[in-house]
């Protein structure tokens, strides 16, 4: 899982379907073939059991159904929409040490609002259920679904690179094609596309704008942040005065959630896993999304106690992203331009009381702002040290 | 104009027809290659494979597989870097000041020259980015606009002086070089019978014909790039000097050092080039276009460039005493001339003021091997030279609790060596494949050295 | 400074303890999985310890892995993920005592600085102190109890021991239970606890360096064997034979802050004279203002020599001369001449010496003065009569068991290899140490004890002088601290914690009247570390006893070669040798590294062809030679502390053990040993010199001066910089900056040059360490370097000690020559190094006049051909999160601890208030046992910094005028300055 | 118009330009001449002139102006930092950097200019009039367009000097 997540950003977005159906097909046949010797070795359900519950999961059977197939709501790989609704693969991971009772209640008796809504007139046989039961754990045990191959474009680039070093050899020396314009075409084409691709991933190299990792729970700021307008610094407690901004710990929210069992998008799925957290004492592994390097030393605390910016200045309208993302781009560029423009406090903060020349300055009339490259801000040992 | 004088005599030798021109000078380029050619060959690229192996475990476990210290942050690369830049000065100032000069003699060398200085700053080249600690970062040095805010270059920096100078002579010394081979590529072109070799040297050719309209617009450009490559012989040894002469190490912190510099690498580049156009005439026969006459006068200008090396190496010592700074007197007296270090001061001393001083006599000048011998040994005493300023200002300096001497690792070594390679490889590959000799620019000599013979097959194989 | 305390581990949910087995299973996992540097990032190694992101910064490579955060599931109250917290402790290791202050960053002790509220240490720290952080992370410790050097259970352990125990005391047979000086109160107890129930176990004393000779003779002056507390801040003349007050005698880091105090000249006008009589060059011999070399075997003639011409002075007459030392006799005036403000000390084992000295003494009325019996010195008490019977017991058999705590006589004991031979027969041998060393491997048991940090303690290193250890950090292992399994085999369930309260509150809380309440007393106690109890009210008076037998016994010094075996001021006696900083530690004299090696005189080293490097053999013993100006005719010296074998990867054979060298005797036990043979060799041996010129050349570098001449002109010996001043001229315009210009101040005259700056820097700033072949090729990493150069004859040399840092050039050579702007000056007059940006180019580093900067020349980190601390997940924990770990292929220095200040100026800023002076404190600053060095901000005309060195830009404010700054004739403006070395000579 | 085309080979230097000399004085100008060699009397002859040295001078103009006003917006305006203690304008640091890059611009902009006016660039397939006028012949090329009348005149005066080569 770990780097699937970069892989997202690799694929490009005018992938040639032909690419993907080659590399795909080449790519998932063997994972067919090797998952289904392993399961029937290692499973006392069999094969058919698993094959025949996968395509109730998928909406296959029954024939003559009226309700959604399972895997409408419960997404069977990573998707870049939005999805509330718990993934098969944590419904798989979450039933596996239950037995067939308590699934059949949680999908037949559901007990939360949401559910209630959208299981609402399933009409399944015990035995379909078992079979569903064992394709989940199936995939509890396999793991998920692999997720798309990842190196379309090298494919891409070295397909170029063919047809471009065709071309040049083609205008140089071959000298077949009657109308010249056709390799100088095709040369400076590929070229380009090349070109771009390499810059492109350049500049790309080490920014992370809009990085928006799938996280362990499905926890949306503009439903805490937005609608029940909670201010930031009640979860991020240590912004003001420590270098990091602070993740909450988990019994930080079990102040709100010891009461609240459901959400309005997730249902219950969700908020248990906090609660299982709480109880167990497993914390939540959160997938980092503002990454800076590690020769950067940046503090929350003297941006946010100090120089009291507003936490979105930054992190950007935070209250509507339902999938928090990075909203800048963090580069150094991004930070010493900041420093260009932003005002200090300097007539009121006591520390400035040290810049006896500036205050003098300023008094004469001489300098009307100072700006925190005034006072250094943009000094190499600022961040890195 | 004087092409042939008295005293100098012709300055080509036989009366040769312009297709024996031709033939003569493409002779290594058409005829079978002899066997010392490959064994030569085998042995270069052996040493560069050596020097390959050397630059992978630099680059593979870092700077620290050479004998450098806290001290001596700089050693045999730096000192190889400017001995091969004062040697790839020789081709640039040969054609150049010989052309503002009207030093028709020029003619027949500077072909070899100037490959010799392509090759030679390839050499060097090398180096500046070898000795980095992080090499795959050098690209850091670049102004280029970027997402660091844009964070620039240090102008200030000699480095970056280098950089730029470096980059620029690379640059204009191989235009230069190749621009002067067009007609003589086309000249290969059109008298080949291979096919490949016609195709080959057709591309290289980029289609020159010899007309009128070309040739104007190529003493255009010969007029142009002459002007301000004359400007640039002596400005990107000025810059290597400023690597030194801007610290404010003693030894380094010295005004000499720009002209010092470029008297250097002119002497240490003429060297070179009497040590290859002797091995020219030895190996390929060449002894019709590089006449005695031709060794006689780069003899002659060693004679004069080392008087002026001598003086220098006098005002260094001289200044060490007079300008009263403790600091400069105990590098000169304490470390160069009688301390860790004398062999090399002496070494460099002897080799390049006094030993050069016997072309005073003819019959040394005459005498091919003998003229050879000293080309090598001034190549070695310059490197002595560079290895002075360079390794024991830094051992020496200013603490003495700093004070640490220095000897190269055989990694360091090994890179010297694969240079070494890199050089005779390349320089073989210069007479294997490209006219030794400038063609058109000797038969634009030789016009009126040459009886009106109409029917000259040329053939002589 | 943010000194909190915490209330009990139990109470406190720490992120190191919430997955504590997960922990250990992990580590020993990646342990097998992981070798080297493929696969586990500082962050995942952060993640399996439970930490939470913010740490240890590595320089970025260009693909970034998904990172996870892993936040606190109950955020600990104290614990702030990104801040460091400060606790009160107590080090007590190899009879060095210290109270000092752990700097804990997200639940990992990463520094030691010394506590200021201590009246011993008093905020001073020594480079064993400083280094002890690191041994915590040593990967040679026991991760749990051994029996037969296979893991057992701590109940399988206790069960046997406790077995073994029983049955032996009904054999009635003995067992010893042998321990250094224990200066813990509560652990006394303890102890007392464990032979109330074992009337069969005896309690032996064991210090592998004894003062045993101090002890016998005030025995017999003063009818108690106790050290005096002295005072070397109120003498002001200092006779020391061959006592090494300043480096490893007694207590060196409270004589440290007490002897430069004496000596202070940028607020006083007093300074002491210091004599020191010694045969091999030692850190305070180096300091002495009139060093007379001595052989070992004169001193007694020559104390002798000392009281006959103090009692000629004093009318009586007296014979003297018998030592053929003719400075005595101006020694003795001068002591005459300040009675009662002078003190004789001699660090000789022999208790004859110590009658002279305590005779010489009382004579001059420094007892009660400078020497007092109010607060005596408690860690080193052993004598060495019980540890030889000891030694006659284990080897005829006589014994029965054996418990070991904190020593390793099989190592350190000049009949070590008897004891080993020994041991192995005891049916009970038990080991308690947490690491391996050569007495314990050889023990059946191993109750694995804990490292200092992850104790509960208390120590009263001077009578009434209490101070409290506590843990700033869960045990990492199963370990168990020793206290603890003393009280399991007393059959006492009671956790050593609330032991140790109940101690305090019925022994120390009556002590004291400011508390009415106990834990109000005990937690401003571990608040602050320590607790000042009364003085001892009763004091000895003196007696000549056994004097004239002394006296007479003086015989002629012995003809023939000696040999000293003395500690180091790295190493000491070994116990840390396991410790790769303080390997590569260079010896404040030799500027070693790596090895011991014997010191010779110059002249004989001339005169046989002998240099560093060769190889001479002394006493059948080859041994690496060091030419060491100074050292006294026809003596030689040797280190003891080295040749370990079992301690550990870095410690192991390096150099050799002198310690079966020393003269034992049932006595006492004597550090030189008459009529040593030596050859010489044409063998050589390298030795990883770090500096390798040590005249200054005439250049005006450490600048000098005499007292005398000091008084009639403040600027002697630093008349040059008039000249330099004057010449001082620019184009360009004079340096300004709008809010702060940090500068630095070091006193020469305060500096030591003991190099604890050195490893406190090293610490602070991730300095790797880079192992002999790499110190040899002059490339050590070192940020702060103690420059030491020789003025004056080889045989008896001045020394000058120079500590060397970035000068923080304010027109800095290094910046002009980066082309990549790597290193640009920052608006408060730093010398700024961006790691990042560098490229290596290394032509700062050639154009450095000071030649600070550090090159990393090699993957020195998470390498394997760098086996130390950070090649392991464990060893990597200590490394500070405020600093960038350099790559290889940049350039590094010193950066005036910009993490510091940045931190400080962070502070003051959210806080809305001026810094205040003094409130920033670089590595160095901070751990200046004598205070050499003032850091602060040049443009606050209050502060302490602006006093000494004025403004640097501005040569209208030069500051004191014994300030000068380093090369200041090429107009580099450095940000440091120094205050020039002021010898008391009488000439 | 297909244009039909005759040479004139000449041996020797001092032919060619003996036959041009009385070609011009007969008021024809051959199409082109190709020699081995560039012959001052035939450039000349030809009335072509070439403008790359003004070029070369704008080129270097331009450069100059170019490289200062670059390092003085990125060393004052763009981001001044400190070096050394030296003021932002360091302006003695730049002089180096502009000679050295300024004759680096005009040499690969008239390289460049050279390449696009001779026409002489990588993979142009030559022209070839004349097989050995890059060896040892001196080629004149007439064109039928200049009328058989001049075109008599110049064969004979071809063939007084030379050969004529249909």
């Amino acid at each position: 899982m770990k780097y699937a997540d970069i892989t997202k950003f690799w694929l490009p977005r005018h992938v040639l379907p032909f690419f993907i159906f080659i590399a795909g097909f080449l790519l998932l046949m063997p994972v067919e073939v090797l998952g289904d010797t392993e399961s029937q070795e290692s499973h006392s359900v069999s094969l058919a059991d698993v094959r025949r519950g996968e395509r109730f999961f998928k909406g296959l059977l029954p024939f003559n159904r009226e309700h959604q197939a399972c895997a409408s709501c419960h997404n069977l790989s990573p998707t870049d929409t939005l999805n509330w609704n718990p993934s098969a693969y944590e419904l798989a991971q979450k039933f596996l040490t239950r037995d067939i009772n308590e699934f059949r209640n949680a999908v037949m008796q559901p007990s939360g609002a949401k559910m209630t809504a959208s299981h609402q007139g399933f009409v399944l046989e015990d035995e379909d259920l078992g079979h569903i039961k064992a394709y989940l754990d199936d995939m509890a045990m396999k793991g998920p679904e692999s997720t798309k191959p990842t190196f379309f474009n090298l494919l891409i680039f070295l397909g170029l690179g063919l047809i471009l070093t065709w071309a040049l050899v083609e205008m140089l020396f071959l000298r077949k094609i009657r109308y010249k314009f056709i390799p100088v075409l095709l040369f400076l084409g590929a070229f380009g596309a090349q070109a771009q691709m390499v810059i492109t991933d350049a500049i790309r190299l080490g920014r992370q704008k809009a990085y928006a990792p799938d996280q362990p729970i499905k926890f949306s700021h503009a439903v805490h942040v937005g609608e029940q307008g909670i201010d930031c610094m009640y979860c991020h407690t240590t912004a003001d005065h420590s270098k990091s901004a602070g993740l909450p710990a988990t019994d930080l929210c079990m102040n709100c959630h010891v009461l609240i069992r459901e959400g309005t998008n997730s249902g219950k799925f969700e908020i248990a896993k906090i609660i299982e957290s709480h109880e167990t004492g497993d914390p939540i592994e959160w997938t980092r999304i503002h990454n800076l390097p590690e020769h950067v030393f940046f503090s929350h605390a003297v941006h946010v106690g100090a120089a009291k910016l507003d936490c979105a200045s930054c992190h950007g309208p935070v209250e509507e992203m339902h999938v928090m993302r990075q909203h800048s781009d963090l580069s150094m560029g991004w930070c010493v331009n900041c420093h260009r423009d932003t005002q200090v406090d300097f007539n009121d903060n006591g520390y400035y009381d040290t810049y006896i020349k500036l205050h003098e300055q300023m008094k004469a009339g001489e300098i009307d702002t100072i700006r925190a490259v005034d006072t250094g801000a943009n000094d190499c040992m600022r961040c890195h040290y | 104009m004087i092409y042939k004088t008295e005293i100098r005599g012709p300055l080509i030798q036989g009366d040769k027809s312009f297709s024996q021109i031709s033939r003569e000078i493409l002779a290594p380029i058409d005829a079978k290659t002899p066997m010392w050619w490959y064994f030569a060959m085998a042995t270069s690229l052996g040493m560069l494979g050596f020097g390959l192996y050397c630059i992978y475990l630099t680059l593979a476990n870092g700077i620290g597989s050479w004998g450098l210290n806290n001290s001596v942050g700089w050693g045999w690369a730096i000192v190889n870097f400017v001995w091969w830049i004062g040697i790839g000065h020789a081709g640039t100032a040969f054609s150049i000041f010989l052309l503002i000069l009207r030093q028709q003699w020029r003619t027949a060398i500077n072909r070899a020259a100037e490959a010799m200085t392509v090759v030679a700053v390839m050499c060097a080249g090398l180096f500046p980015l070898l000795h980095m600690g992080r090499p795959w970062l050098f690209f850091y040095i670049f102004p280029y606009p970027n997402t660091r805010g844009p964070l620039w270059v240090n102008f200030n920096s000699p480095l970056f002086w280098d950089f730029v100078a470096i980059t620029a002579y690379i640059l204009i010394s191989a235009s230069f070089w190749y621009f002067g081979m067009v007609p003589d590529f086309a000249t290969i072109r059109d008298t080949t019978k291979s096919k490949i070799k016609k195709a080959v040297y057709g591309f290289f050719a980029f289609g020159w014909t010899g007309s009128s309209r070309e040739w104007l617009r190529y003493e255009g450009l010969s007029f142009v790039l002459g002007g301000i490559a004359a400007v640039l012989v002596v400005s990107v040894h000025s810059i290597v000097s400023t690597d030194f002469a801007v610290g404010v190490i003693p030894g380094w912190h010295t005004t000499i050092f720009p002209p010092y510099f470029v008297i250097g690498a002119i002497f240490s580049g003429f060297a070179m080039v009497l040590t290859l156009v002797t091995i020219m005439r030895g190996a390929y026969k060449m002894n019709d276009f590089i006449t005695d006459s031709h060794i006689d006068a780069v003899c002659r200008v060693l004679i004069f460039i080392s008087l002026i090396m001598g003086t220098a190496y006098m005002t260094e010592i001289f200044m060490a005493w007079y300008s009263g700074s403790i600091y400069e007197y105990s590098i000169i007296f304490e470390s160069r001339m009688f301390g860790d270090y004398a062999f090399q001061f002496w070494a460099m001393f002897v080799a390049n003021a006094v030993v050069p001083q016997l072309f005073w006599f003819k019959a040394v000048r005459k005498r091919i091997l003998i003229v050879f011998l000293i080309s090598i040994i001034i190549n070695i005493g310059m490197w002595f030279e560079r290895f002075n300023i360079v390794i024991t200002s830094l051992s020496r300096d200013y603490l003495p609790a700093n004070w640490a001497n220095y000897s190269p690792s055989w990694v360091e070594v090994g890179i010297f060596i694969g240079t070494l390679g890199l050089f005779t490889a390349g320089v073989l590959m210069f007479f294997r494949y490209i006219p030794m000799i400038a063609i058109s620019e000797v038969k634009s000599v030789a016009k009126y050295n040459k009886p009106q013979t109409t029917h000259q097959t040329g053939h002589h194989e | 400074m943010e000194t909190k305390y915490w209330r009990s581990l139990e109470e406190r949910n720490d992120p190191a303890t919430f997955r504590k087995s997960e922990i250990r299973a992990e580590y020993e996992h990646k342990k097998s999985v992981i070798k080297g540097e493929n696969g586990s990032s500082r962050r995942d190694f952060l993640k399996a310890f439970g930490f939470t992101i913010g740490g240890t910064a590595l320089l970025a490579s260009c693909n970034r892995p998904v990172e996870k955060a892993i936040p606190y599931l109950i955020k600990p109250e104290e614990v702030t993920p990104g801040m460091a917290n400060y606790y009160a402790s107590t080090f007590y290791e190899g009879n060095e005592y210290c109270s000092i202050l752990v700097k804990v960053r997200d639940g990992r002790p990463i520094k030691i600085e010394g506590n200021d509220l201590s009246p011993v240490s008093r905020k001073g720290t020594s480079a064993r102190v400083q280094a002890s952080v690191l041994n915590l992370y040593d990967d040679a410790r026991y991760k749990g109890p051994l029996k037969d050097k296979e893991p057992v259970t701590w109940e399988i352990l206790d069960k046997e021991v406790i077995e073994s125990l029983d049955q032996l005391n009904t054999e009635n047979r003995k067992v010893v239970l042998l321990t250094p000086t224990v200066i813990s109160p509560a652990f006394r107890e303890v102890i007392a606890g464990l032979l109330a129930t074992y009337p069969n176990i005896e309690w032996v004393k064991y210090d592998p360096v004894p003062v045993s000779g101090i002890l016998t003779a005030n025995s017999e002056s003063f009818g108690s064997e106790i050290i005096p507390d002295y005072h070397f801040d109120k003498a002001n003349i200092i006779v020391s034979f061959n006592a090494d007050f300043l480096g490893t005698w007694l207590s060196p880091v409270e004589y440290t802050k007490k002897y430069s105090s004496g000596r202070d000249l940028t607020t006083g006008r007093r300074m002491s004279r210091h004599y020191q009589l010694e045969a091999h060059m030692s850190v305070t011999g180096a300091n002495a203002d009139i060093r007379i070399p001595m052989k070992p075997s004169q001193e007694s003639a020559a104390l002798a020599d000392l009281y006959h011409e103090l009692l000629r002075l004093s009318g009586s007459t007296a014979e003297s001369g018998k030592s053929g030392i003719d400075e005595l006799s101006s020694v003795a005036s001068d002591l005459w001449a300040n009675k009662g403000l002078g003190i004789v000390v001699s660090g000789s084992n022999r208790k004859e010496n110590q009658l002279i000295v305590n005779a010489i003494n009382e004579m001059l009325g420094n007892h009660g003065s400078t020497i007092t019996f109010d607060r005596p010195l408690l860690t080193r008490q052993s004598t060495v009569a019980p540890m030889e019977r000891f030694i006659g017991e284990l080897t005829n058999g006589s014994l029965g068991g054996v418990i070991l705590y904190d020593v390793n006589p099989v190592y350190d004991h000049p009949k070590g290899s008897q004891i080993a031979g020994a041991l192995k027969n005891l049916s009970l041998s038990v080991s308690m140490s947490d690491r391996p060393d050569e007495t314990t491997t050889l023990c059946r048991y191993n109750a694995t004890g804990t490292h200092f940090l992850e104790s509960w303690g208390d120590a009263e290193p001077k009578a009434g002088f209490y101070s409290l250890t506590q843990p700033v950090i869960q045990p990492l292992f199963d370990g168990r601290q020793p206290e603890e399994s003393l009280l399991r085999w007393s059959r006492n369930s009671i956790a050593y914690y609330d032991y140790l309260k109940e101690f305090w509150r019925a022994e120390l809380f009556p002590q004291q009247t400011q508390f009415s309440e106990f834990n109000a007393f005990w937690n401003d106690s571990l608040q602050k570390g320590v607790f000042e109890g009364p003085a001892l009210s009763s004091l000895p008076a003196y007696n000549d006893l056994n004097l004239n037998e002394a006296l007479q016994s003086v015989g002629k010094p012995s003809d023939g070669w000696e040999l000293i075996l003395y500690e180091t001021i790295a190493l000491g006696n070994g116990k840390f040798a396991n410790n790769p900083w303080l390997q590569e530690l260079p010896d404040p004299m030799a500027k070693i590294s790596w090895d011991n090696f014997v010191s010779v005189p110059v002249e004989w080293a001339d005169a046989n062809g002998v240099e560093n490097e060769s190889v001479i053999v002394v006493n059948g013993i080859e041994m690496p030679v060091f030419v060491q100006p100074g050292q006294a005719d026809q003596t030689m010296a040797v280190a003891l502390g080295y040749g370990r074998t079992e301690a550990g990867k870095t410690g192991n054979n390096i150099g050799f053990n002198v310690f079966p060298l020393v003269q034992a005797s049932s006595e006492d036990r004597q550090f030189w040993l008459p009529g040593v043979t030596v050859e010489t060799t044409t063998k050589t041996y390298p030795l990883a010199l770090s500096q390798t010129h040590h005249s200054m050349e005439g250049r005006p570098i450490a600048r000098e001066s005499t007292f005398a001449e000091w008084q009639l002109n403040p600027s002697a010996g630093n008349e040059i910089r008039e000249d330099h001043i004057k010449h001082s001229t620019t184009l360009y315009e004079k340096p300004d900056y709008p809010g702060h210009h940090w500068g630095l101040a070091i006193d020469l005259n305060a500096c030591t040059g003991c190099g604890n700056c050195t490893i406190s820097c090293q610490v602070e700033n991730n300095i790797p360490v880079i192992g002999k072949e790499q110190v040899r090729n002059r490339r050590i990493m070192h940020w702060i370097r103690i420059d030491r150069y020789y003025s004056g004859k080889p045989q008896n040399p001045y020394v000058s000690f120079q500590p060397v840092m970035c000068q923080q050039c304010d027109n800095a050579p290094c910046e002009n020559v980066c082309p990549v702007a790597a290193t640009p000056h920052s608006d408060e007059g730093l010398n700024q190094m961006a790691y990042n940006r560098c490229v290596g180019t290394r032509y700062c580093l050639n154009n450095c006049p000071y030649r600070v900067r550090r090159f990393n020349w090699l993957k020195f980190v998470k390498s394997d051909k760098f086996d130390y601390h950070t090649n392991s997940d464990l060893g990597r924990m200590v490394l500070n999160p405020d600093v960038t770990v350099r790559s290889r292929g940049v350039v590094e220095k010193c950066t005036f601890c910009v993490q510091r200040i940045q931190d400080k100026k962070q502070t003051a800023k959210i806080e809305g208030r001026p810094l205040q002076d003094g409130e920033i404190e670089p590595a160095c600053v901070q751990s200046c046992p004598s205070s050499a060095l003032v850091f602060g901000d040049m443009n606050d005309k209050t502060s302490q910094v602006f006093r000494l060195i004025g403004k640097t830009t501005d040569p209208e404010i030069p500051g004191d005028p014994r300030n000068y700054h380093l090369l200041e004739e090429l107009h580099t403006l450095p940000s440091v300055g120094y205050l020039t070395k002021i010898r008391n000579t009488n000439t | 118009m297909n244009k039909k085309y005759f040479t004139g080979v000449f041996h020797d230097e001092e032919s060619l330009v003996k036959a041009f000399g009385r070609l011009r004085e007969a008021g024809i100008k051959p199409e082109e001449v190709y020699t081995p060699y560039p012959i001052h009397e035939i450039l000349d002859g030809m009335g072509n002139k070439t403008r790359i040295t003004h070029a070369a001078f704008f080129y270097g103009l331009f450069a100059v102006i170019g490289l200062l006003s670059f390092m003085y917006y990125v060393s004052v305006i763009d981001w001044p930092l400190v070096f050394g203690g030296k003021p932002f304008n360091a302006f003695p640091s730049f002089i180096v950097v502009t000679i050295v890059a300024t004759i680096l611009i005009i040499t690969l902009a008239t390289l460049f200019t050279f390449s696009v006016r001779a026409k002489i660039f990588p993979g142009k397939q030559a022209e070839i009039v004349h097989p050995r006028a890059t060896d040892d012949k001196f080629v004149m090329l007439f064109s039928d367009t200049i009328g058989k009348e001049k075109e008599e005149i110049v064969v004979h005066i071809i063939q007084e000097h030379g050969e004529v080569e249909k």
